[in-house]
């Protein structure tokens, strides 16, 4: 029975508690006393539901990712790319539940590791205690999800799925969470003022460091680079579905930035436009790129500077004016192309989707932006007297936000790169990282899952009996 | 050797499988065309105007027999894919000079 | 003229009234005055944004039933899934309108059936008095045009398709509203307390159980069933669109749950996470099911299985703790299988996309596990004293709670057989629920509606000219 | 670092100044004083948060215009499809930042156009000085950039892809403005109390005489018309695609006419239901029209009234009475199946999608619409009293308020036209507007982007060496 | 009776039908394919690198004709199917030593 | 002048391209096919039921070559297309009783 319902239909008296005790909690004293009977929406129930809304929204980002990635790959791994996406969600939310927000966000830990053993599965015994605490967890999770699922496409078309599976949960429970804390959860990187609002770092970095640790471990596809290290181009099946993953993307980053306030402030509106202004950026720096070097605009790279704006405005978005928004995203814009071309063509690593340059080589650039573009007095609407940052190099303010930024980008990539390499290389000599050239060749649909993603032409014949 | 060529409806094609299945046909190799013929396509409407669409789908099964066998699997073609209205299809039986299997090189009537 | 605009613009003395209001209304008797100028958003605006938003996201949902259903069938029906997806929506709503919303909610009925002449056709003539009615009226619009839409995919590939719009008036004008009364509308299951949060019997199990009449009644697929009684298989023709159909249902399903607060208080929080952990863990447990069973983790049974978990945590989510939603959306995950096994292959019925498994079976799960997993101690933080669940079977609450959950269970499904049943009987004995055997063959698009989904081969010849 | 998150690890003292700040504002007067520590979300914060979050909702309604057209259109063009709705938000959003927003809503201009010097770049110096401004621009770029896009379906399949940026490039700098500072702005129609709500003439009427003048000019696409004057049928490729285009355009116009309130009110709900009941009557209007005229419920006209009836609800939204806007609907979809063929067949006009009629006349038909079914009694509820209409003709009010409405719809449809036309033209004689016949046939995929949207035949020989 | 095979450009086909039906040739089947010849591919780029696509789309015709017929047949699509440019295609015609109609078992020339 | 049909796996088309560019043939007609034939197909699972696609996908090309040639074109193809093992293809040599270039009228070996 739903409350307003009950309210209308009359049919009930009894009025849900709930209603009454938010009602009541709401009116003023002094409007009460006078026996006003207006209430008023507590700003900690706000703070709730937009961190909910966002989370909602940069949950949708998995549907982006899988549209994404199954359209710049091969018709025959299309249901590999969407069980790996439906996996690492599910499977990274209950590691995180378990144990990752423990590890992340629990005060009794150090400078390098957070615990705190009644986070360990939620505190599911003392459930709904902690409402706030609960819209917190559910932010936190959906960005972890979003860390984790960037591997799956830089590794697409050969990892074996009982490998990704585990990675999955690797992810979600030890590595993403560790340098969360460093950064977000009280850890030491935090307490030097870098800045990573929605985490550039924290989330692209480390999910796209961790890729090209994967990339390196398991080798290119089969066919990608020829005996003569030629290289061969494997094109995606599907451009139209790449583009709506894109479109879904761009809308859950107006959750993912903007939602990074964490409490529902005015300033959430500064935040959604400069990642708008450098989105927009990025598409143009990237189009007009292929433009000049293919003499062709190019669709799957224009897409790849989309999101390579959006990556690189998330470190910055609550510390940069609008103008500098546009310049970061165009600079990205730029940087993904040649970043591509350049881990392609020169270091020989695979990504069918570019997701090393994307989120790694993008994050990197988005971090440091903050301490080129940063502005004190835009951060500080947002920061206390003593954790806002200073000025950044065009602004002024020298090179020390640089130097702290660049700490965090090094570090975070060191530690990740070490660790995720580790974690790959255990993979493949426990489950098997890479599935057989057979398997390879008959595509992952097949031999992972035993079907396919468009069995049509069987429908025609085969079954209509 | 002969290939056969049956253009047939695409629901028949598990039942001819089948059919030449029992006669020892073991091969061959299937195309999805589109046909046109005395039966009539039929009318479709797109946005406000109608058209017709002259081609239906169809299957090709290409088949490569012996010599002896022609007879018996055009028979058992017919048989298996005859509903008896209009757009059954056709055979057409054309001569093979040579036949090679890439596997191992064997030529001939051994390749089937 | 907009508001805002004008007022930054500048070029006009005039405010918008409602802003006004709304100001005034929102400054707090003493604030004003003291001469304060700060304005508070009210509670009951509050919760309006909070039901639309939500309703907003159930909306959705429609895409993703539209994509799950078309991804797991036939190329050649793909329109007409199309055409019924979107006219179960536009007819529902126009019948909920008319008359439905006066059955479920209209305060002068019995326990059995609402009525409020006064709600006919939504008070058109007092349009605008009742903001809070509006809403109210939107957000249980998108819960109608739910249940509806679940019949679709289960008698997908075959049903008629002016049978289809008859049974979409008639379910969203009588059939839903029922139920909907007994349980939220004031009626004798809520009376009894009986605790279906967000819907797993209202509109979940609805929903199936007239799918199963209809699947019953109208019979198998051509095909589907060999003279022998084999089991043919007919794949669907696009596995990433069903995928991101599970996507959309997810995200949608973020205002089904939380968004059945129905006002917007802190506890939209814990439902958020059961409902995310719940669907991770169907996930998990479908996908675990199908490894096992079938030695390959299987796509199109793991899709099920995420939905299969978030039907079974919709009546229970604001009952339970965070670590029964695992368990209860694993258990979910596991059943999903298994039913869909055995309604396909023992009781012959052919339910293309599983909606009968994922809505019925697990809608029935979710209802009884209220029973099970319960805890009052979580509940009451919505509910009154009265009102509240008692604990559950595992909480030492004893069979009670059960017992009142099954009866619900129990006599939705009796009434909603037997109804949808005769309702479909009527249809074939009048308006003919099946397309003929000719048109069946030849797809649903081009019988039905004249045109093909993917005319693709014509517009390389035919045409250009 | 987070804010909450922080305050949940504990491991930090420092809070977010911003949280901080907003709690103390949050908390009225006497409130703290008694020391109550409870605090209250300010109005104008909850006027931001739903500006924004319509915006994301209407920006995402940049993927459903990309799945729309690209379904109703060629594989052939596909990608081409996803560059043009791509760029066009993007240039659309830097020229509305740099010049666009100044020319609509600078206070120092005319009643013809606006003028702000330091809206120019949004004030970029001055960042994050005026949140509700950042909003609003927020919202209006969204706007902005609906209305450009609506010129791409209409053109598809043969616009020279660097003409189509530079039209994006004037329309969202300089055509849009114009006309949106007439109505919303300030200007000279606003003056009038004409009634466009959420911009049934200013975004969709703008968007489609825009079409209209570069249809005419650029002709149809080659082989549409035959020799002897007879239609050619050339279809799209993709169906269900086009299908999930109107699901997403539909829940974006949610935020799209909801928005248009542009401050948190209770009315914002009568427009959201307003809005579903005519989309779903321009549904059932479109499908009974087209079963009647063609003997079968069409798909592709049914969408098309969908989004017929969405346009017409558009500017009366927030006017009109429910069965008013069930009525306004049911025409819509009608409307719009009789202008497509008369559009097609008599003014041999060669529009892909339909946008004209579905974006122009019944963006006609919806403004005319507040002067025949317009209730002041329910305008008042969002407008002061020297602003809000007169009642239409149908309740009573004669022709003042039709005659205002009619004279928006004329000047603004003679503006665009001309202003269009000569846009076009100097594209035309520029940079080429529409591609060669060899480019046309091999498609603007390949000539101008130099790849396909669906390369899948090579994918399994040429590359996997 | 022979098999005319015609590999033609896509956006011919229609005329090509025409053309048949006007010699009363009202059979024939149609497969998509891809064909390479000396009209060279064209190169396409994707994610910044240029491949070329040697393989274009074609549109194969498989007509079985009377022997009286194949002249006219031939002529008849060679006009058609002209453009003058490079890769405007070929016609071959094939011996067939037997035809039979699925639906009624006509064989030979009856069958067309 | 013969027909060569080959039936090759899809991954290996373009070693024959290449392996027939060698020996100066240079055109050819591709169509994508399914096959049957000793290689069994596999077994998938849909929604829990295990079905057999007997079906593989296959690679069918056909090359119209001078007599001369035919020998030479199907050791060529033999040998880029094998792999050893099962499922390799055929290789189909079909008699060619004219032939005429489209673009030029020209007819006979001239096509070619
Ligand atoms: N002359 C022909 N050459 C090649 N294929 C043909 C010819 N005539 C018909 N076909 C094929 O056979 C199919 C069935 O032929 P149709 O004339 O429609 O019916 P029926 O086989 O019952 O006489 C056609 O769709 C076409 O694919
Ligand atoms: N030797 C051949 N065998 C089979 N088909 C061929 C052969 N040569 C060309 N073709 C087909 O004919 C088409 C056109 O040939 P091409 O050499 O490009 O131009 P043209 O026909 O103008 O000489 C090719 O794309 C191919 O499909
Ligand atoms: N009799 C036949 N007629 C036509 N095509 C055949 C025939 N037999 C086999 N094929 C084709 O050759 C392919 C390979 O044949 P198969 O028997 O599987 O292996 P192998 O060529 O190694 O003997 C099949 O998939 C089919 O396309």
């Amino acid at each position: 029975m739903k409350a307003l319902s009950k309210c209308l239909a009359g049919g009930r008296t009894a009025w849900l508690l709930a209603a009454i005790v938010a009602v009541c909690a709401a009116v003023p004293v002094n409007a009460q006393e006078a026996g006003e009977a207006v209430a008023y929406l507590p700003q900690g129930t706000a703070d709730i539901l937009w961190l909910l809304l966002a989370g909602f929204l940069v949950f949708f980002m998995q549907a982006g990712f899988a549209m994404v990635e199954t359209g710049l790959t091969r018709a025959k791994n299309a249901s590999n790319i969407m069980m790996k996406n439906l996996m690492d969600f599910s499977i990274g939310a209950i590691a995180f539940w378990a144990i990752g927000y423990a590890l992340m966000y629990g005060g009794n830990g150090g400078s390098f590791l957070g615990w705190d053993k009644d986070l360990l599965f939620l505190g599911s015994l003392t459930d709904g205690q902690d409402m706030t605490g609960s819209a917190s967890w559910f932010f936190q999770v959906v960005f972890a999800a979003t860390a984790a699922t960037i591997v799956s496409g830089a590794m697409a078309e050969r990892t074996h799925f009982v490998a990704y599976c585990f990675y999955s949960l690797l992810i979600s429970a030890l590595l993403y969470p560790t340098t969360g804390h460093w950064i977000w959860g009280g850890g030491w990187l935090g307490s030097m003022n870098m800045r990573d609002f929605a985490g550039s770092t924290v989330v692209h970095s480390v999910g796209a460091w961790a890729a090209l640790a994967g990339c390196i471990l398991i080798g290119p596809r089969k066919g990608k680079y020829g005996k003569d290290g030629r290289v061969n181009v494997i094109p995606g099946h599907n451009m139209p579905l790449a583009a709506l993953g894109v479109f879904i993307l761009w809308f859950g980053w107006f959750g993912f930035n903007p939602g990074s306030t964490l409490v529902l402030v005015d300033g959430i509106s500064h935040v959604a436009i400069t990642t708008a202004l450098a989105a927009s950026a990025g598409a143009i720096g990237a189009m007009l790129t292929t433009w000049v070097k293919f003499r062709k605009p190019d669709l799957s790279m224009t897409l790849n500077g989309t999101l390579a704006g959006l990556v690189a405005i998330t470190a910055p978005c609550a510390s940069v004016s609008t103008g500098s928004a546009v310049v970061i995203g165009l600079v990205a814009g730029v940087l993904v192309v040649f970043s591509c071309l350049v881990i392609e063509h020169k270091f020989k690593i695979d990504d069918p989707v570019g997701a090393i340059s994307v989120h790694g080589v993008n994050g990197a650039w988005g971090t440091l932006a903050v301490g080129l573009f940063g502005q004190r007095s835009i951060d500080i609407l947002y920061w206390g007297e003593d954790t806002a940052i200073t000025d950044g190099v065009f602004f002024g303010g020298g090179f020390h936000q640089l130097g702290v930024q660049a700490l965090g980008v090094v570090s975070v990539f060191a530690f990740v790169a070490v660790v995720a390499f580790a974690m790959f290389a255990l993979l493949k000599y426990t489950v098997r990282l890479r599935v057989s050239e057979e398997e390879e060749a008959l595509g992952l649909d097949l031999s992972e899952h035993g079907n396919e993603a468009y069995p049509d032409f069987l429908s025609e014949s085969e079954h209509a009996k | 050797m002969k290939m056969i060529i049956a253009i047939i409806k695409p629901f028949k094609l598990e039942e001819v499988k089948e059919a030449l299945a029992e006669i020892g046909v073991e091969g061959m190799t299937v195309t999805e065309v589109k046909g046109f013929g005395r039966q009539k396509g039929h009318t479709e409407i797109y946005r406000g105007s109608e058209y017709t669409v002259d081609f239906l789908p169809k299957v090709k099964i290409d088949i490569a027999v012996r010599d002896e066998l022609v007879a018996k699997a055009c028979a058992s073609i017919a048989e298996a894919a005859k509903t008896g209205k209009i757009g059954d299809g056709k055979i057409f039986v054309l001569p093979v000079e040579e036949a090679i299997r890439i596997r191992t090189g064997e030529e001939g009537d051994e390749v089937l």
